[in-house]
């Protein structure tokens, strides 16, 4: 098994992990964990193809990983920042069921 | 015998990072599961270096694990109950479902590696090559740096536009509330020792040197905007721990234009190559350098203000007292 | 459609415009904190609708517009690109965005806090708006998502309280997934083909198990931000949660970016992917949509809940092109986006209002309301209605007919009931809202002076909107042969030999 | 001459205008409200008599537009037309008086008169379509703009006979809707053109033009209350008076018989109907009809629930005409349709006036009502022996064309249905004359109105007393070639004629 190949399947593992965390874990900060788990999943896999051939490396993926770090963290900022103001006002770090007043 | 050794790190690599990936989920304890998610970020760090992505182990080292974790771990501490996992749901309902759950998992999972390991190198025009026989024909040397500002420069403005949508949203979470007083804005800075002011003033200047360093160098080899602004908001990150940031409800008019000067630069500058009758940010000869460099420090300060903000969890930051007080 | 005859005008500045007007005042509106709010959004609708109008000439000329950002072109640079559909969307975007703006200032009066997040917010959305419809690279598509996410997202927070925070939150979760869906979407397709631009992807696609895992990913990803059935969940509470004006634009655009994008992806991108298994799926997809959005809708108490499970339903609706696949499927499933959006604007709105005057937006306490001079959000309210049920002279109606014929034309039986059952259930739903508007207020005898307290508080532009909307409603009834005309250039059907 | 050719547009665009400007006036304007319905109604009748001359004369008037592709907005007069919308704009004019005389010092009246013209708007619009398309867009509309009128007290009860009123006519549109779409695929014309245009293809596919005639009687027969589709009207009774009037003798009901009427003569053409062995099984329906109808009638206590049960009974004699291919029964059958409205118009005006000024609603009060009442009684005396055909009224007419047409043709059954009527309309009817007239005074009423010097208000009264004369005028004056027995005569020459 090539390199490549082989973060590429540990990319999959990563990302199906992050599924398991977000479906089993109703704690809003684990399911933030999880969908960057999720994200480092796919990242991993960009770059693990653009090293498929050697000699040549594909600069591309490598821009988009780049930039979907820095969406990551803005998306991470941005839910943990709701998950702190949830808990200041609720006591609470779940979501729970949608019950219409 | 090199490539033994190799295999043997990438294998520990991998494993590695699958067995934190599944104990950062499955730990009972949250400060575990972050702790150990930064870990992982610093080892995704070490696979982009032998995956040949320098760029990528510098900027997750500064963003995916050092300003991620910075902000799970403040978060962390405002919400200090950290639920057992029985609060969360009757057991055996949770059991079964996680039952389900898991085969769903590991249907993403062998779906997913088959499909992955099913491809092939497309035979057609890819982007990647035509970028690497069209580098020279940019204002930089560095392949990577010439996609994120030069081919695929849009999506680097609009990226701007992301991060300052979290900054704006994370205020939106506090307008929602009761008017705040600002007392429930964490200080920080609690129980400073001499010899922490004596680390920060060392580490400072020495920071802004690299973020520096590292914003110059982009041009030719691995670093750039990101990873400088990254470098950059980490000191933030500091000084706002140490208290020598402090918050404020409001930014100022100078925040907000740093807030959004990479933004602007960037419009600004793809506006003008049109009105010059090129295409948006397509660059003249012999300024596309020129323009570039502008627009990454721009972009450095853009990047940086934000994340610092958002660590802050403030409108605003201003400095705050002395490096010596009690 | 002789697309091959004409040659696209290469890098139109109109593209670039429709995207940086409202970027550039967005961060006009950050730099000036909420000042000068009104003459921002004024310069920028003034903006937007000349780049529009401009960019509209062009693609009734050549069917279609594109622009190469940095002069590179695909598949290495990113493009833009501007059709009929795109202009349908840009055009309805504008008409919402007008009726937003107009009544924002009044909407959030007293609220400095709310008012000076609102409009950079509101206006970086309608940047990634144009920039969804106008864009056909993958990735910078990822990006747009994120964007609309974000923006809207925080938008929707913007209502106050712990119930926006846990509907905003349930909202992002959801749409980070997809998000999250659609990028490992892109990178298959990328490692696969090696291109990220639609149109090149689209032309001589081979097709293998990664390129379809790619495909149901980015679909699984795109229903879940379009709340389409059964990743639903999120959407009652976060419509319905939103201030009014935020409603209107959730409901009137962000969701429809998704299955706009679902449709650019299928019919542009994976032409060759889309065959009658794909058809059959979202056809049933859809449908369910439409049933168990309406059958909800119908349970609902209380106004905005009954508006936001509409939604659900509508959007069903658009997803009928895929099993109906004929230009008729194609003409009314645009037309049922357009009036669907203007209908919707004016019924948040509508509540809206209703919410701010009687106090609560709960069915039983409707009778009062007609009594508090809410008189236009009504008519309002009922004019946007008669065109959600698809009854005529209304755009809904013109949409509706549309469908059905292709439905009679290709789908048969199965889809033409389908559709006539969904118009019935939206008429049971919207009729069981309006029959409370025409209900004699208990204990009170209904003397028909409206009290003058509700009246006072309801500045004029608010209780108009509503209106204006209902009104633009109705005459898409009557402009459609135009409209259509230019919004089916570059459309990926042929016209029927009549 | 744009103007002149337009003036079937002109007309509905009277009362739509007169609704619009209705709904935008306060509601305390009452004497501008009057003004406006007044003088609308009396410019419509002005319109429809410059095209009654111009048809005479051979004029043809039409408007078209295009409101989507291949759909086609066009209003047209020709002589079925004409005969409706006279009909409908005499009855309009009376009504609208009697409305304002009847709703004095109620709430709503601005709501009430806003979607009183707008129901005659659309009737207008019923009665000018010159396609199925556009029949189907007014026909949708009518059911909207009745909807609050049966709603109108906001009672439980009236909010319950809207409901099933509603319930019935949109499934009754959606079935229409069915048809036309299906039939439009199918291949056929969608214009009005006399004698039909489905008769190749009716005869290549007789199976689905049989659907297709069901699915558009069926959903027709829902307004024209054809059993079983007659549910909603004994129900919508709770409605006030002149809407009563105008659901029995002006707009709905009518716009169902005349729809059928147009399905029958201008879409499938007489031969075509009855070449597909259609025209029996409708005719047989509408029999059935006229017995169930007069057999209710005979049990109710309730004056407007007889009448309404009557109504039944009585409309399904126009389908009855139009479904057995012969000229004279079809003369009988549109005559009718004329008649038909003034006598029922005339009852309800008369159970409207008793109701109002002593608070009478059952039939076991009318107890000498004639001696307090001698106006008012007459007229709904003249109009029951007109419903029960005696000679020389106008029931008697519609009757003789309708059996001797029948026997004509070869249906000699008709004469036993006819019969078996006459008895049934004289044992539902007399026994309430014979109350008015012959039974000594109860006193079993409360005066609601003292002080008028007149046996009840003259606003009430004088509508009363001609559409009495009206109808009596239509039986005496028949021989005459602008009655409507010369006009249905006219009509029925051009059907036959091809």
């Amino acid at each position: 098994m090539s390199q490549p190949a082989l973060f590429v399947l540990i990319a999959a593992a990563v990302f199906a992990i992050g599924v398991y965390g977000l479906l089993s874990r109703p704690q809003l900060v684990r399911r933030i964990l999880a969908l960057n788990l999720m994200g480092n999943g796919v990242f991993l896999l960009l770059v693990a193809f653009a090293r498929r051939n050697p000699e040549t490396i594909d600069p591309v993926p490598h821009a988009m990983v780049l930039t979907g770090i820095v969406i990551a963290v803005s998306a991470t900022a941005f839910a943990l920042a709701i998950v702190r103001h949830l808990y200041r006002q609720t006591g609470e770090v779940s979501l729970g069921e949608d019950r219409p007043r | 015998m090199g490539e033994l050794v190799g295999w043997v790190f990438d294998g520990l690599l991998a494993l590695s990072l699958v067995l934190l990936a599944a104990r950062v989920v499955a730990s009972a304890r949250l400060f575990e599961s972050i702790v150990l998610f930064i870990v992982f970020g610093l080892l995704m760090a070490i696979a982009w270096a032998r995956l040949a992505a320098p760029h990528l182990a510098l900027a997750e080292a500064a963003i995916g694990a050092g300003i991620t974790g910075a902000l799970l771990l403040s978060t962390f501490r405002e919400i200090v109950t950290d639920q057992p996992p029985s609060a969360e749901a009757p057991k055996v309902l949770v059991y079964r479902l996680r039952v389900l759950m898991a085969l769903l998992a590991g249907g993403v999972f062998a779906v997913l590696g088959w499909a992955l390991l099913s491809i092939e190198v497309p035979a057609g025009p890819a982007a990647g090559e035509q970028a690497r026989a069209l580098v020279a024909r940019t204002g930089v040397d560095d392949a990577v740096t010439a996609v994120l500002l030069d081919f695929r420069a849009y999506d680097t403005l609009l990226e701007m536009g992301v991060l300052l949508l979290a900054v704006l949203g994370a205020r939106a979470a506090v307008a929602a509330q009761p008017p705040a007083s600002g007392d429930d804005l964490w200080i920080g800075g609690e129980g400073d020792t001499p010899m922490v002011g004596a680390l920060v003033g060392l580490l400072s200047p020495l920071i802004i040197i690299v973020a520096g360093y590292l914003l110059w160098v982009g041009a030719y080899g691995p670093g750039g905007a990101f990873q400088a602004g990254a470098v950059l908001a980490a000191l933030g990150v500091l000084l706002r721990l140490t208290g020598r940031l402090v918050p404020l409800p409001r930014a100022g008019a100078f925040q907000r234009g740093v807030l959004v000067m990479g933004l602007a630069v960037f419009s600004l500058a793809g506006l003008l190559t049109m009105a010059t009758g090129r295409a948006f940010l397509q660059y003249p000869e012999g300024l596309a350098y020129p323009m570039i460099l502008v627009i990454e420090v721009a972009l450095t300060l853009s990047i940086a203000l934000p994340l610092v903000l958002l660590f802050s969890g403030s409108a605003g930051i201003a400095a705050g007292r002395s490096q010596h007080s009690p | 459609m002789n697309e091959a005859s004409v040659l696209p005008v290469e890098s139109h500045p109109g593209l670039v415009l429709l995207v940086f007007i409202p970027l550039l005042a967005a961060i006009l509106s950050v730099l000036l904190d909420g000042r000068a709010a009104r003459s921002t959004a004024v310069v920028t609708l003034a903006g937007v609708f000349g780049a529009l109008w401009w960019v509209s000439a062009e693609v009734a000329a050549a069917s279609q517009v594109r622009h190469l950002l940095g002069g590179w072109g695909a598949p290495l640079g990113i493009e833009l690109m501007a059709d009929g559909l795109s202009l349908a969307m840009l055009w309805l975007t504008w008409v919402t965005g007008l009726a937003v703006s107009a009544v924002a200032p009044a909407s959030f009066a007293g609220r400095a806090e709310v008012s000076r997040l609102f409009w950079p917010l509101w206006l970086t959305l309608w940047a990634a708006l144009n920039a969804t419809w106008l864009a056909t690279d993958l990735f910078n598509l990822y990006i747009t998502l994120e964007l609309l996410t974000l923006a809207a997202v925080a938008l929707a927070i913007l209502g106050g309280g712990s119930a926006a925070l846990r509907a905003g939150m349930r909202y992002l979760l959801y749409a980070l997934l997809g998000s999250l869906a659609w990028l490992l979407g892109v990178a298959l397709i990328y490692a696969g083909h090696g291109v990220l631009d639609l149109h090149t992807l689209g032309v001589g696609l081979e097709v293998g198990p990664a390129t379809w895992f790619a495909a149901a990913l980015m679909s699984v990803g795109l229903m879940a931000k379009a709340a389409l059935w059964p990743l639903h969940g999120w959407l009652p509470p976060a419509h319905a949660g939103a201030p009014a004006p935020v409603s209107a634009l959730l409901s009137a655009l962000v969701v429809k970016a998704a299955v706009y994008l679902l449709l650019r992806l299928w019919w542009w991108g994976l032409p060759a992917l889309t065959g009658q298994g794909v058809a059959l799926a979202f056809g049933v997809l859809g449908a369910a949509a439409m049933l168990y959005g309406s059958v909800l809708a119908l349970m609902q108490l209380r106004v905005k809940r009954i508006i936001a499970y509409s939604t659900i339903a509508q959007l069903g609706y658009l997803l009928l092109v895929f099993p109906l696949a004929s230009m008729a499927a194609w003409q009314g499933v645009l037309y049922h986006a357009l009036s669907h959006g203007v209908a919707k604007a004016a019924m948040f709105l509508a509540a809206g209002n209703i919410l701010m005057v009687v106090g609560h937006d709960r069915l039983a306490g409707l009778p009062q309301a007609m009594r508090a001079r809410l008189g236009p959000s009504v008519a309002g309210l009922v004019l946007a209605s008669v065109s959600l049920m698809g009854l005529p002279p209304t755009g809904g109606f013109i949409a509706k007919w549309l469908l059905l014929r292709a439905a009679f034309e290709t789908g048969g039986v199965v889809w033409v009931s389908l559709i006539v059952l969904s118009g019935l259930l939206a008429a049971a739903y919207l009729f069981r809202l309006l029959a409370m508007l025409l209900r004699r207020p208990p204990g009170g005898e209904g003397d028909g002076v409206p009290d003058a307290h509700g009246a006072a508080s309801l500045p004029v532009v608010l209780s108009v909107m509503p209106l204006l909307l209902g009104i633009v409603a109705v005459l898409l009834g009557f402009v459609a042969a135009p409209l259509l005309e230019l919004f089916l250039q570059g459309a990926p059907f042929v016209e029927a030999a009549p | 001459m744009a103007l002149y050719t337009a003036l079937p547009l002109l007309a509905l665009m009277s009362s739509l205008l007169a609704a619009v400007v209705i709904f935008l006036l306060p509601e305390a304007a009452r004497r501008w409200r009057t003004l406006v319905n007044v003088a609308a109604a009396v410019v419509k009748l002005i319109l429809v008599a410059v095209m009654l001359a111009g048809v005479m004369q051979g004029h043809e008037f039409g408007f078209a537009m295009m409101l989507a592709p291949g759909l086609e907005l066009r209003l047209q007069a020709d002589a079925l037309s004409l005969l409706f919308i006279t009909l409908s704009a005499v009855l309009w004019l009376f009504t609208t008086v009697y409305a304002i005389g009847y709703l004095e010092n109620s709430p709503n009246r601005g709501r009430f008169f806003g979607y009183f013209s707008l129901c005659v708007a659309a009737t207008m619009g019923v009665a000018t379509a010159g396609n199925l398309f556009t029949f189907f867009i007014f026909y949708e509309l009518l059911t909207l703009a009745t909807y609050p009128l049966v709603t109108h007290r906001g009672t439980p009860e009236a909010m319950r006979g809207g409901r099933i009123y509603l319930a019935y006519t949109l499934a009754g549109g959606a079935a229409l809707l069915a048809g036309i779409i299906l039939l439009e695929n199918a291949g056929g014309s969608l214009a009005f053109i006399a004698g039909g245009s489905v008769e190749q293809l009716a005869v290549d596919d007789p199976a689905l033009f049989s659907i297709i005639f069901w699915l558009l009687i069926g959903g027709i027969g829902v307004k024209a209350a054809l059993v079983p589709l007659h549910g909603w009207l004994p129900v919508a009774m709770v409605a006030p008076a002149p809407v009563s009037a105008l659901l029995h003798a002006v707009a709905v009901v009518k716009a169902g018989a005349f729809g059928i009427t147009r399905i029958v003569f201008d879409v499938f053409g007489v031969q075509t109907t009855d070449a597909l062995g259609l025209g029996p099984v409708l005719a047989a329906l509408a029999a059935v009809t006229i017995l169930y109808g007069s057999v209710r009638a005979l049990a109710q206590t309730d004056i407007k629930r007889r009448l309404a049960f009557s109504t039944v009974s009585q409309v399904s004699y126009i389908t009855l005409g139009i479904a057995l291919a012969g000229p004279v029964v079809a003369v009988g059958g549109l005559v009718h349709l004329v008649h038909q409205g003034l006598m029922k118009i005339t009852l309800f005006f008369c159970a409207g006036n008793w109701a109002e000024t002593l608070g009478i609603h059952r039939i076991d009060q009318l107890d000498g009502v004639g001696q307090r009442m001698p106006w008012t009684s007459a007229a709904f005396t003249l109009g029951a022996l007109g419903m029960i055909g005696v000679p020389p009224t106008a029931g008697f007419i519609s009757k003789w064309y309708l059996g001797t047409g029948a026997l004509q043709v070869g249906h000699g059954w008709v004469i036993a249905v006819l019969v078996a009527s006459t008895v049934l309309n004289a044992a539902y009817f007399l026994p309430v004359l014979r109350r008015l007239w012959f039974a000594p005074p109860s006193r079993d009423w409360e005066e609601r109105l003292p002080g008028t010097r007149a046996e009840t208000t003259l606003a009430l009264l004088i509508p009363t007393v001609i559409v009495a004369l009206l109808a009596l005028g239509a039986g005496v004056l028949a021989g005459l070639s602008l009655s409507p027995l010369g006009w249905a005569e006219l009509i029925v020459l051009r059907e036959y004629a091809r």
